[in-house]
């Protein structure tokens, strides 16, 4: 017997928490819309199980863009419907996720490559040529 | 002494404790009244006695119902308190690791209910200690005392399942030690009815059952 | 890791990562798991990274006393790299006599230097605990435990007990403890003490209270010393097997039907109830799974003196007294001072009837 | 002897029982019976309330007899048992208790209160604080040979009256008959017709018995004081009495409390079981009546009930024999609303009715029976013992109720198949 075998499984119906992230969703991009702040919400820190993540990913929608970071393990950064929105999941080594996130910004924080590596990209290609 | 070390200490050496002098205490108020001794009758009975005293101990429990707004809060406390203590799943655990007996546990919302209902029909037992004259009257400080400890593991366990007050570890631990509390205290006070009255209603019972009165 | 490498303490973080080939997106994507983990903001993910990869790598010292060296396997124990693996590129290790590949005189003088070089700044990390009885119980190179944390520990920036031994004495302090082990909260009292108990502790659990330490500092820690962030809650509270605890369907045993359809493991044991750790959130083994999960109630090992909580296998509610041992003594001292008591009692009623003089016609005004 | 304070306390020591032990140590003050007692519930003042009335016996228990309680009094937690603690206990045990036991019914220990009121009496007795009127009566009783202090001869000169209204011969001093028949003196001094009626009915039904001149008194203030050994006198004479004339059955008349002393202390009051068996009045003739030697003609139609003497009914365990014998002579019996063991007190037994400064008390409770009565309207009320036909008398007359009391045995006497008519 696996632990598979064990019938203990999470609820299968969504719990409506979806619709409370939607609403929380809707405030910070109004937020960003105004003043250009940007948030994050951490969805594995809030009560959801897989259910209500599928039923939030339907709501959200796909949007135009979408990019997968190959680090020690990946990452898969999707723009969702509402543009602004960003679906993050991080992925450990082994392929388990281990951060799932909802960005609110222009563009996500990991996308954006960081000035120190810019830097050091500068001067291996200096170093080259 | 952190709360774990409170709760190791109630589990172990303080439970001991309190069987010790609980199980002590009470065999020795039983051996106090047993010594006295009980005269010889002499008048023709109509009956041994023996019967009656037994059914006594039982029929006694059937409430009066003559009385029946003075005494509902002490029946209802009474059969609460027997279903908390004897039915909560990890209380007959308990009961199951001492005496190898198990009876079966009701659902948490059960006892959750009789717990409240307890306490309510405990409340009430103390404000009437202050309204009713006869009551007042009768009381000295030990049957406040008898009251607080008996009350305490009410609350404490309330507490603890319901995960309130600082720490359920602490309360845990609380709870476990008010019940030894209760227990040391058993024989010191009047709570030694919880035993003796199968006494008090067995020589009742037989001395009215030999001049043939159905009480 | 080596003594050449620990000495590399100029460069900052960054560029070290950079010429590890760890792209700084890992290393956010660490960050981010990280405060994750500890129920930071996720927004300060990005914080973290920019001040990890400013800093120097940390100095630390890592002390084994009395211990298994459980403590090391679980955290050096997981397929590399992890994302968990990579706080060890934040410090420089400079002691740690299981790790390192020094030996003798030059491991102790390493860790001397380090002291003197890091004086005030470095962290100390311990794991075991230390005999108070007698101190010839436990010496690292002819020096006691008791000496060599006292030694190393007055020049820490901050200290963290690693595993139950070192967080509250552990295993060795189990009843009767004959080496009279303490834990390092009870012999140092003047230096910032974060405990990450557990037999052993989660590795998550290590990596991230390392971060936040390096980053924003000491964490928030309960009254047992704990990391808020991991301690807080009771694996009874974040079990997914309490739903059945409060229907009160329970496990009577490990092959039962009970067993086999998951039910609550409270009459098998399990110490869920009163024991605080991350265990049902952050699992083990890379997430797969934790003991309740694999159908073991909780031991309770992150609990100060778990060892001498009684039987894993009897339900939290019942007492850990062997009442069959005195219980009847108990009954025969009872009926031993019942039965004096009787005879008093009854010395005093046939006095009482030796005194008794009747009453008589006369005492009522008739004649004699 | 000289009565005192350490002889009351002394007593004290000597009747506690394990009973008694056992009831201290249940009572949980919950006052439960306060409901049970007509004094606490007619005056609604807690200091009537049943338990509370044997605080010094409680006290002497406890100090004496417990471990905790001798550990108090070692470090001075107990306060000692004073005189004055005994005085202010007359008022609770004599004057406003009339042992009526009710109280005994009603606790969910089971602590049989009155018990310990009797032993309760028993020491204030040692202590010389008996009522003065029930001290009187125990000396009359002995000394002239019954209650009321009439001697022999006017009883002799009734039976005479007696003998020539019904023309039945009475005997007194026969040896070898069925029954030794006693005499309540209130019974007799109030309803004299008694003697008359038993003769009748035993005539009928084939019953040889006697009156004795040595003991014809059953009534017994050394019980309701609580002396033993004054009631033992009592009790010996009368089983000197049914020894002599070789009489294997004694009966008791309508009067509650002589058949407690009779049948159920007597014999532990004088240490030895009985030579011979005691029974109520009512008890024989419900007997008579099974065995088909009680013939009657025609029923009484009233509206009527009946009232349970707590010492016959309740505490003696003589129930069912009044229903039967009613149920025989009337067609109209309304039972209480409270009855059998369980029955409201009159207010008038226990040697209450004897002292005069408890007559206010008396009249005041009175009004529970009235009530009881009330509820019911009923023509009469019928009883089967003297003293609380007096006290039910007097109430209703104090309360202008125009309802008839009678004792039963006359009732039954009244419908007695007359010779002719057979």
């Amino acid at each position: 017997m696996s632990l598979i075998d064990i019938p203990v499984k999470s609820l299968d119906k969504p719990t409506g928490m979806a619709n409370a992230v939607m609403n929380e969703l809707s405030d910070h991009l109004s937020r960003l819309a105004d003043s250009g702040e940007s948030h994050i919400v951490d969805l594995l820190s809030l009560p959801m199980t897989e259910a209500d993540i599928n039923e939030l990913a339907d709501m959200l929608g796909v949007g135009e863009v979408s990019a997968t970071i190959s680090g020690i393990g990946t990452s898969s950064i999707r723009e969702t419907a509402y543009r602004g929105i960003w679906w993050v999941t991080h992925y450990g080594d082994d392929e388990k996720v281990v951060s799932e996130l909802i960005e609110i910004t222009q563009v996500p924080q990991i996308l954006i490559t960081h000035m120190d590596e810019i830097r050091h990209s500068a001067q291996s290609m200096a170093a080259v040529n | 002494m952190n709360e774990v070390e409170l709760l190791n200490w109630a589990r172990g050496p303080g439970l001991a404790y309190a069987i010790i002098i609980m199980v002590a205490g009470l065999t020795l108020r039983v051996f106090e009244i047993v010594s006295l001794g009980r005269p010889k009758e002499l008048a023709k009975v109509r009956s041994s006695g023996t019967s009656d005293g037994l059914m006594m101990i039982a029929k006694r429990s059937i409430p009066e119902p003559r009385n029946w707004r003075y005494i509902t809060a002490s029946y209802i406390f009474h059969i609460g308190l027997l279903i908390v203590v004897f039915f909560f799943i990890p209380h007959t655990q308990f009961f199951r690791d001492l005496f190898g007996v198990f009876w079966g546990g009701w659902p948490n919302y059960i006892i959750d209910f009789f717990t409240v209902l307890s306490i309510a029909a405990m409340m009430y037992t103390l404000i009437q200690r202050r309204i009713d004259p006869a009551r007042r009257i009768l009381t000295k400080a030990s049957d406040y005392l008898a009251w607080v400890v008996t009350f305490l593991p009410f609350v404490t366990g309330y507490m603890a399942f319901h995960r309130l007050g600082p720490d359920y570890t602490l309360m845990l631990a609380l709870h476990i030690l008010s019940v030894e509390l209760l227990m040391v205290m058993l024989p010191m006070t009047k709570l030694t009815h919880a035993v003796t009255f199968v006494l008090s209603r067995y020589y009742t019972g037989s001395s009215m059952g030999r001049r043939g009165i159905k009480a | 890791m080596t003594p050449e490498e620990s000495s590399e303490t100029t460069e900052t973080l960054g560029t070290n990562l950079i010429g590890n080939g760890v792209s700084r997106r890992t290393f956010l994507k660490f960050c981010s798991t990280v405060a994750s983990a500890m129920a930071l903001p996720p927004t300060a993910a990005t914080a973290m990274a920019e001040t990890l990869s400013k800093a120097t790598r940390q100095s630390v010292i890592w002390l084994s006393f009395q211990e298994c060296t459980g403590c090391t396997e679980s955290i050096t124990r997981s397929h590399k790299p992890t994302l968990e693996s990579l706080i060890f590129d934040f410090v420089s290790l400079d002691y740690h006599h299981t790790l390192q590949a020094a030996s003798g005189d030059a491991a102790e003088h390493a860790r001397e230097e380090a002291q003197k070089a890091h004086k005030g700044k470095y962290i100390l990390i311990v794991d075991g605990s230390i005999p108070a009885e007698n101190n010839g119980y436990s010496t690292i190179a002819g020096i006691s435990n008791r000496q060599m944390l006292e030694d190393v520990a007055k020049d820490a920036m901050a200290i963290v007990s690693v595993g139950t031994c070192a967080a509250y004495g552990g295993l060795p302090k189990a009843d009767p403890n004959p080496t009279g082990a303490v834990a390092v909260s009870d012999i140092i009292k003047d230096k910032p003490i974060i405990n990450i108990p557990g037999c052993p502790p989660i590795p998550v659990v290590m990596t991230g209270v390392l971060a936040h330490v390096l980053t924003f500092g000491i964490p928030e820690l309960d009254k047992h010393g704990r990391p808020v962030a991991f301690f807080g809650e009771s694996i009874h509270d974040r079990c997914y097997r309490r739903p059945f605890y409060d229907k009160g369907l329970f496990a009577k045993g490990f092959d039962d039907e009970g067993a086999r359809k998951g039910w609550c493991l409270f009459e098998v044991g399990c110490k869920g109830p009163t024991t605080f750790n991350a265990c049902a959130t952050t699992r083990w083994n890379n997430g797969t799974s934790f003991p309740i999960q694999s159908g073991h109630g909780c031991i309770g090992c992150s609990e100060p003196d778990f060892w001498d909580a009684g039987s894993f296998y009897k339900a939290l509610s019942t007492g850990s007294i062997n009442p069959s041992e005195w219980a009847t003594d108990a009954l025969v001292a009872g009926a031993a001072i019942g039965v004096a008591s009787g005879l008093l009692n009854r010395a005093g009623k046939s006095k009482a009837q030796d005194k008794h003089d009747p009453v008589t016609l006369e005492d009522m005004g008739g004649k004699k | 002897m000289s009565t005192s304070f350490e002889q009351g306390v002394n007593t004290l020591k000597r009747l506690i029982d394990a009973p008694i032990a056992s009831y201290f140590s249940s009572c949980t003050n919950c006052g439960i019976c306060s409901q049970a007692c007509v004094f606490a519930t007619e005056t609604e003042d807690p200091k009537y309330t049943p338990i509370r009335r044997l605080e010094p016996m409680r006290r002497v228990w406890e100090q004496e007899y417990t471990v905790v309680g001798k550990l108090k009094k070692l470090i001075g937690l107990s306060k000692k048992l004073t005189m004055q603690d005994f005085e202010d206990n007359v008022h609770l045990t004599f004057e406003s208790c009339t042992t009526c036991g009710r109280c005994s019914m009603m606790c969910p220990s089971g602590n049989d209160i009155v018990y310990m009121i009797r032993k309760m009496r028993e020491a204030l007795t040692a202590a010389g604080l008996a009522p003065k009127e029930l001290q009187g009566a125990a000396v009359r009783t002995i000394e002239k040979g019954s209650v009321m202090g009439f001697p022999m001869n006017t009883l002799e000169s009734m039976i005479e009256a007696a003998e020539e209204e019904t023309g039945i011969k009475i005997n007194v001093d026969e040896p070898n008959v069925d029954y030794l028949v006693l005499l309540s003196s209130a019974e007799v001094m109030q309803f004299n017709e008694i003697i008359g009626a038993l003769a009748q009915i035993f005539e009928q039904a084939g019953v040889t018995w006697t009156f004795s001149t040595k003991a014809h008194e059953a009534g017994n203030p050394g019980m309701h004081m609580g002396a033993s050994e004054i009631e033992a006198i009592m009790i010996n004479n009368i089983v000197e009495a049914a020894e002599e004339l070789n009489i294997k059955k004694v009966i008791s008349p309508e009067c509650g409390h002589a058949y407690m002393a009779i049948r159920w202390e007597g014999p532990n009051v004088i240490g030895r079981p009985y030579p011979f068996e005691v029974y109520h009045i009512i008890e024989v003739l419900d007997e008579l009546r099974e065995q088909g030697r009680l013939k009657t003609s025609g029923t009484e139609d009233a509206r009527l009930t009946f009232h349970d003497p707590c010492q016959a009914a309740r505490r003696g365990g003589v129930n069912q024999p009044q229903r039967n014998l009613l149920n025989m002579v009337t067609t109209n019996f309304i039972e209480m609303k409270h009855n059998r063991a369980c029955n409201w007190c009159c207010g008038g037994g226990g040697g209450v009715n004897t002292m005069e400064k408890t007559e206010p008390m008396r009249l005041k409770i009175f009004h529970r029976k009235r009530t009881q009565i009330e509820e019911l309207d009923v023509d009469t009320v019928v009883t089967m013992c003297a003293t609380c036909r007096n006290t039910l008398e007097e109430g209703m007359e104090e309360n202008n109720m125009d309802i008839e009391v009678l004792g039963l045995t006359e009732v039954v006497a009244n419908h007695l198949l007359k010779e002719k008519e057979s």
